[in-house]
């Protein structure tokens, strides 16, 4: 809340976008013995989205397709191989260690294990203390009076009730909801989500993301959001990214996307998601044939082109295919739009 | 009814030790299976459903405290059998099973080939020849190219591994597989496909199957009834359609409200409150702390309530209904 | 905290805990009550040994060993002139002396040796005494006489001619009831040895001590330079533990924290300690420090930082490293790289501690390994030139024969403390290891 | 489906054998090589730490002049030389020897020199040990010692090794039984090593009940008959191997139940025993098949540390092996005798680290394929 930058400075950024990335690439080299190199997995292979302030979205693809690296990379866990990523006008690759450090604290992390994302040897208190005392809060006082907001803003309330307790102390929902306390401590103004419901039980995902979307809209925070379940998109999201192997095939508002599906494997994936359904039993959905390609060694072309019902030789399995805009505000890189 | 069911379960208990008391995992389950018949038994984490399924195979973990309850195949008690009688007659040849994190039941130094073959070569006697082809067989079901007979379990991805793991269980056409979340760590396609696989098989074959999951969605792929189990004990077994139409116990209801869809508006709801612990379930109804509409009677232990052919309900809401002829 | 504290309140439940906990207890009480009443620089004089010990037997069992299977062997008596009342005869020049020394023998064995020590203070010129036996039955043995130096010793056991007198070996014929028995008896009552002297001197003094060497001696018994074992048995006791603690804690340490940085930083660092292990495993630790010892020097610090030396890229890295490595892709520590935590402080807070419970038990069993490489060392002949340890006893026992000529104390009790160390450290390290080690709870 | 069984009945077995093969020797090549570079290290420092920077040279260049003069003062031809014409010729002599021995170069040259010679295991000549048969080169001093070390830590070791495998999963079976509990309780006294039971084993087995020999190989005058001897020298190494096998048969027991137990509630053995398959077959293939590999690493690194503590329990024993040598260079204070042992015992770690390294990729196919 008090992150807001002051106001003159607010209308003067307000259109340049928070996050931009550009033909980001994230390559991961595999090497024997420590030295020899024998080839890279392209994670992340170029990427082009711009996400603006306030804005919730959500990455979907299926596991592998280098959504989390792309998060990585965004967090600054990984160096980026290519391409560029601004955070508010200015380029990741030009900050120095200090700036960098302030980055650290203006994207907060929220990740897939809540159990694996919190020290099982600290208590709530001490998770929580933790990034404070690494951005220099030394005041106890002041550390306190930030557990407990925070402790409050995820609804672990009263606090002295979570802050001696250890992780496994907690259900699978409160250890999230510290995760996101922590996230939320340094006050920053993304939060990036990777899968943040999808080892929790049904009934308490809705409760995550619906905390995750209340902060978000409180605090006018920019949240990338990621996950292989379009269906927990819908309500939680405003923009969509369809990720496969290594590239953004798709991108929409959420409603148009789900509605007015372009790319074949955004179709793909429309059509072999359930709603509860009793009839669901009694037809076969279509999948596509075959599995998602290798990243070390991806197909030429489209990458969906091998499994794609549409591909056309010659064109599909030759050229990548461009940013096509098939509806207003509506991306597909497929060359049926062509 | 004139039929027997496959498979017939009452009052099935598995109580088990633990540093810090006694948990009652599975607490009294009474259902049963036809034939051809898909049942879906769902329930969040910790409710019980993964015991059961390893109760029913008697693979029970070191440290049982106690188990016991009825469990009639085809009119025989198979709880009833001694250990080396159940393993040569009942374990794979009739039931078999499809574990949970597939990832790891794999042994990872024998080749997947010979480990779908494993139960034809010993239980059945086979020869090597005679049930390699039958692996090869069960690969083309389960949609495996049979070049992937020779490959190790790492080199295969977690989608085919599982696809092994189906093979595996199919290879005997045992007349009851179990899969305990069969599809929870794979991708959407993946998942979907392996869901094609399973509804064509029971088409084919007339295969009944027992589905363990947390994942409502996905378990309507397949269901024909669904069994909901809430710490430790069943609270609703309906059809399908009447089970995802128009759930009964109130628990029913808000997990179904709280499923997230893709293709409906109205915004996901969640239930509020945590399941209680198995060491010390509360008497009375233990859903009672989370329910909206609790009344008086909950402090007592509700029984199951007939509601209808083959529906039941663990609540005093529908005691009336039981009293119905 | 918390959790140590409720790991540590679990141990209460593993009686081999208790009994562990129980044994390592006496052995720090021991060291401590050891290193204040018998000062370091006191336990190495007396350790070298000397004349200092010239009123101890030689390789004499310990006294309660012989009790308790109801024997009747002597300890050590030592008669003094002081206690005695002596006849002084005054001449011109000089005066005569006439100093009885009388003791009761009750003891159903015969001494091991006797010896009169003789010291004749500020004498110009040296007195002359003559020495006379008187056995309880009034049998008087004539010694002979002596010329007395300012400090003497008269060694009565290795008087030959009066051996052949007696026809058997003087400690024994003095004492026997009957010469001529193959094997006498002792004869019980009061001795007396007179000594006659003529000393030149108006005031002069001779001070005697007339010592009958006892079979069994204290608490531990004594070796082959009269040396008591206790004071080797205890000081053996802080050396020991020391050795095993400092070795212990150094190469857990320093291999804790290279594992972890190899870990943590990947790449050619990680492959570099890789490699570097792989040479240290092919590097014989026992034969390299016995070629350290026989080529430099034995001295117990320089082991210890040979030892650590070779222990820091030992095959224990490997292990922490089969650990670490997954605690590096966990998830926790990915947060805290993304919240900004830096490389000493994920190392040192975020890794470490996280393998800690496993490393406890795996510490604590490991000290007793060390203990016994010391002894291993001494053993070998390597032990520490001037310290008195455990295993320099043993390997004094070794040399000396001491099995074969029975002499079991001299190698029992220092291998029982070692025993004890071992069994003490090893029985907390197990049940340790059961306590904090997750994957062993269930079982 | 023709063409899947025409897949399925051969073909591909022989395909998946010879990739397998390939890939093995790759890896055992690579592995070669790494080891050779392991060696080469390894002898390096060991030649630094025996040489520290040529303090030994030092001394050696001391012992020489002190030899020298000796055979010059003691030969009669030289007796009516001067004092000073006979320190000349002693110099002359001495630079002579320095340089027969080259060490007037810097100690850094020759460190290569060594080791290039210990490479070849040229291990130079003893200074004042010979072999039984009178050879002076280390090497043969070694050679000759070496089978009966191999004997005696071999059969210790096998024994430990396969009584403790197979206890440990009979056990693993009976969790919690008396005998399981017992077993327990008894691990902590493996905490001693085995010269520390050989100690109480001679005290009971030679002194106090003299049934067995206290020491030595084999009795004084050997006996005639092939047969006898084997059996004599049996008979002396009951006491050693007793010893070994005491101090660490516990132990072994307890590790092994523990791993077991932990490998048996792994999710394929729990699978296993839900396809039907019978307790002794899921041992051998769920169990033991997938575990062999950490098994055998386990084995062999007890072997390493065994290896180390040979020296004192052979001494102990008085065994004539590489520890009874080594023992004695000591005492002699023999340089290149004990320079060498620890070459050997170099070479033979190394030795034990690459069958296990071999034996690993042979037993796992995980390490042998690799995910690429």
């Amino acid at each position: 809340m008090n992150t807001s930058p002051p106001s003159a400075a607010a209308t003067a950024t307000s259109e340049t976008p928070l996050v931009s990335v550009r033909d980001l690439r994230t390559w991961f080299e595999l090497r024997q013995w420590g030295f020899v190199r024998v080839g890279s997995v392209r994670a992340v292979d170029g990427v082009n989205f711009t996400l603006k302030r306030g804005e919730a979205v959500a990455f979907v693809g299926e596991s592998g397709c280098g959504k989390s690296s792309l998060a990585r990379t965004l967090l600054g866990l990984h160096q980026p191989t290519a391409g560029v990523v601004e955070f508010e006008g200015r380029s990741m690759a030009s900050l120095n260690s200090r700036e960098l450090l302030d980055y650290r604290a203006r994207v907060g992390y929220v990740q897939q294990d809540p159990y694996g994302a919190l020290p099982p040897f600290m208590d709530v208190r001490r998770i929580l203390r933790e990034p404070l005392i690494i951005h220099g809060i030394r005041n106890r006082a002041e550390q306190e009076r930030r557990i407990r907001k925070v402790l409050e803003e995820t609804r672990l309330s009263p606090p002295d009730e979570y802050l001696p307790k250890f992780p496994h102390m907690l259900s699978g929902g409160q250890q999230q909801r510290v995760v996101i306390a922590r996230a939320l401590i340094l006050e920053p103004s993304m939060i990036i989500a990777d899968e943040p419901v999808s080892m929790l039980d049904a009934s308490v995902r809705v409760e995550i993301l619906s905390l995750l979307r209340r902060i978000q809209t409180s605090h006018e925070l920019t949240l990338a959001f990621i996950t292989h379940d379009l269906s927990t998109v819908r309500h939680f999201a405003e923009r969509i990214f369809v990720m496969y192997a290594g590239r953004i095939v798709e991108s929409a508002p959420v409603e148009e996307l789900l509605n007015h599906p372009q790319h074949p494997y955004t179709h793909a994936l429309l059509a072999a998601l359930a709603d509860p359904d009793p009839d669901n039993a009694l037809r076969e959905r279509e999948v596509p044939s075959g599995e998602a390609p290798s990243l070390l060694n991806p197909p030429s072309g489209c990458r969906f082109h091998p499994r794609c019902p549409h591909a056309m030789s010659g064109v599909c399995d030759v050229d990548d295919p461009p940013d096509f805009e098939p509806r207003r505000g509506h991306i597909s890189s497929c060359w049926l739009h062509r | 009814m004139a039929s027997t069911p496959l498979l017939s379960v009452e009052d099935l208990k598995l109580h088990y030790r633990s540093s810090r008391g006694v948990v009652k995992a599975v607490d009294g389950l009474s259902f049963d299976i036809q034939r051809n018949e898909a049942l879906v038994v769902l329930g969040e984490s910790g409710c019980g459903k993964s015991s059961l399924a390893k109760t029913l195979l008697r693979i029970l973990p070191r440290n049982v405290h106690h188990c016991s309850g009825r469990v009639m195949l085809d009119g025989t008690d198979i709880m009833a059998l001694d250990e080396e009688r159940f393993r040569r007659d009942v374990r794979w040849l009739r039931i078999a099973m499809v574990m949970q994190a597939s990832m790891n039941a794999l042994n990872p130094v024998v080749r997947v080939g010979e480990q779908v073959a494993e139960p034809l070569r010993v239980l059945r006697k086979w020869d090597r020849q005679r049930a390699m082809r039958k692996a090869a067989e069960v690969f083309e079901l389960v949609g495996i190219s049979t070049d992937f007979l020779q490959r190790y379990p790492f080199e295969l991805s977690g989608g085919m591994r599982q696809r092994v793991v189906l093979a595996m269980a199919l290879i005997t056409d045992p007349e009851l597989v179990i899969l305990d979340e069969p599809t929870s760590a794979l991708d959407v396609l993946t998942q979907a496909s392996i869901m094609n696989v399973l509804k064509r098989i029971k088409r084919e074959r007339g295969t009944s199957f027992m589905l363990i999951t947390h994942d409502v969605a996905t378990s309507s792929e397949i269901a024909d009834r669904v069994a909901l189990m809430y710490a430790g004990q069943l609270v609703e077994i309906s059809t399908a359609g009447e089970f995802f139409r128009h759930p009964a116990h109130p628990y029913s209801k808000l997990l179904m409200a709280s499923v997230p869809r893709l293709r409906q508006e109205q915004r996901p709801a969640h239930i509020p409150g945590q399941p209680p612990n198995l060491l010390a379930p509360p008497d009375g109804c233990r859903f009672a702390d989370r329910c909206p509409s609790r009344f008086q009677r909950c402090a007592e232990d509700p029984k199951m309530f007939r509601l209808g052919y083959r529906r039941q309900v663990r609540c005093w809401l529908f005691a009336e209904g039981g009293k119905r002829p | 905290m918390r959790a140590w504290l409720s790991g540590l309140l679990e141990l209460r439940k593993y009686p081999s805990a208790i009994i562990g906990m129980a044994i390592i207890a006496f052995l720090v009480g021991l060291s401590v009550y050891t290193v204040i009443t018998v000062p370091y620089s006191q336990a190495l004089e007396l350790w070298r040994g000397g004349e200092q010990w010239r009123m101890h037997p030689v390789n004499a069992g310990p006294a309660w060993v012989d009790r308790l299977r109801g024997g009747g062997k002597p300890e050590t008596m030592v008669i003094s002139s002081a206690d005695s009342d002596i006849d002084v005869e005054p001449f011109e020049g000089g005066q005569r002396l006439r100093i009885p020394l009388e003791f009761d023998y009750d003891y159903t064995a015969f001494p091991s040796e006797i010896n009169l020590f003789l010291s004749t203070p500020e004498l110009k010129r040296e007195p002359f005494t003559r020495l006379t036996w008187i056995a309880p039955d009034g049998d008087e043995t004539p010694l002979g006489g002596h010329r007395i130096a300012r400090e003497d010793r008269v060694s009565i056991t290795q008087d030959w001619a009066l051996e052949r007198r007696l026809g058997h070996v003087p400690h024994v014929g003095l004492l026997a009831r009957d010469l001529d028995d193959e094997s006498p008896q002792v004869q019980p009552g009061r001795y007396t040895l007179v000594l006659d002297a003529i000393v030149f001197d108006e005031d002069a003094r001779i001070d005697a001590d007339l010592v009958l060497y006892g079979r069994v001696h204290g608490l531990a018994g004594t070796d082959h330079q009269r040396r008591d074992l206790v004071v080797a048995l205890m000081w053996g006791t802080p050396v020991a533990l020391a050795f095993g603690l400092l070795a212990a804690v150094g190469t857990t340490i320093t291999t804790l924290i290279i594992a972890a940085t190899g870990v943590w930083y990947g790449g050619w660092i990680d492959a570099t300690i890789q490699r570097l292990t792989e040479v240290n495993m092919i590097l014989p630790l026992l034969p390299i420090l016995v070629m350290v010892g026989t080529l430099y020097s034995t001295s117990i610090w320089l082991m210890l930082g040979v030892v650590v030396a070779l222990g820091i890229f030992s095959a224990g890295i490997k292990m922490y490293r089969a650990m670490l490595l997954p605690i590096r892709q966990s998830p926790y520590i990915e947060a805290a790289c993304a919240y900004g935590a830096g490389n000493a402080r994920i190392v040192l807070r975020y890794m470490i501690p996280r393998i800690l419970p496993v490393l406890i038990p795996t510490f604590v069993t490991l000290i007793p390994t060390f203990v016994f490489l010391e002894a291993s060392l001494a053993v070998l002949g390597l032990g520490d030139p001037i310290l008195p340890t455990w295993g320099k006893v043993l390997n004094d026992a070794q040399s000396e024969s001491a099995l074969y000529s029975q002499y079991y104390y001299w190698v029992l009790s220092p291998a029982a403390l070692l025993m004890l160390t071992g069994l003490g450290f090893a029985m907390l390290g197990f049940a340790l290891d059961r306590v904090f080690n997750p994957r062993l709870r269930a079982f | 489906m023709t063409d899947a069984r025409a897949v399925a009945s051969g073909a591909p077995t022989g395909r998946g054998l010879t990739r397998d093969l390939r890939r093995l020797t790759g890896f055992t090549l690579k592995r070669l090589i790494a080891l050779f570079l392991t060696i080469l290290v390894g002898v390096y420092l060991t030649i630094l730490i025996a040489n520290m920077g040529g303090r030994v040279d030092d001394l050696r260049m001391v012992q020489i002049r002190g030899d020298v003069s000796e055979t010059v003062r003691a030969d009669p031809a030289f007796h009516d030389m001067s004092s000073e014409e006979r320190n000349e010729l002693i110099q002359r002599r001495v630079d002579l020897e320095v340089e027969r021995l080259r060490l007037d170069q810097p100690f850094i040259v020759r460190s290569f020199d060594y080791l290039y010679r210990a490479m070849m295991l040229d291990l130079g000549r003893a200074e004042q040990m010979h072999s039984d048969r009178g050879a002076r080169e280390v090497y043969w001093i070694i050679v000759e010692r070496l089978p009966a070390t191999l004997l005696l830590f071999g059969t210790a070791n096998f024994l430990v090794f396969f009584v403790s495998v197979f206890v440990a999963l009979s056990l693993s079976r009976r969790y919690g039984s008396p005998m399981d509990r017992t077993m327990i309780a008894l691990a902590p006294t493996s905490a001693a090593p085995g010269w520390f039971y050989g100690i109480f084993l001679i005290l009971f087995f030679a002194f106090v009940i003299p049934v067995l020999p206290s020491g030595g190989m084999v009795q004084a005058p050997p006996p005639e008959s092939s047969l006898a001897y084997a059996a004599d020298v049996i008979r002396h190494m009951l006491l050693p191997v007793a010893a070994m096998f005491l101090s660490q048969i516990f132990i072994s027991i307890y590790s092994w139940r523990t791993f077991f137990l932990i490998h048996s509630s792994e999710d394929y053995v729990e699978m296993a025993r839900a396809k039907g398959l019978p307790s002794n077959l899921i041992e051998r293939r769920y169990i033991l098949r997938p575990t062999l590999s950490p098994i055998v690493t386990s084995f062999l690194l007890m072997l390493i540390g065994l290896w180390s503590g040979a020296i004192i329990l052979e001494q102990v024993f008085n065994w004539p092996g590489l520890g009874t040598l080594l023992f004695q260079a000591i005492g002699h204070r023999d340089t290149p005798v004990i320079i060498g042992s620890v070459v050997i015992f170099a070479y033979l770690l190394a030795l034990t680290v690459f069958l296990l390294d071999i034996l690993y990729a042979i037993l796992d196919p995980r390490i042998r394929i690799g995910p690429n």
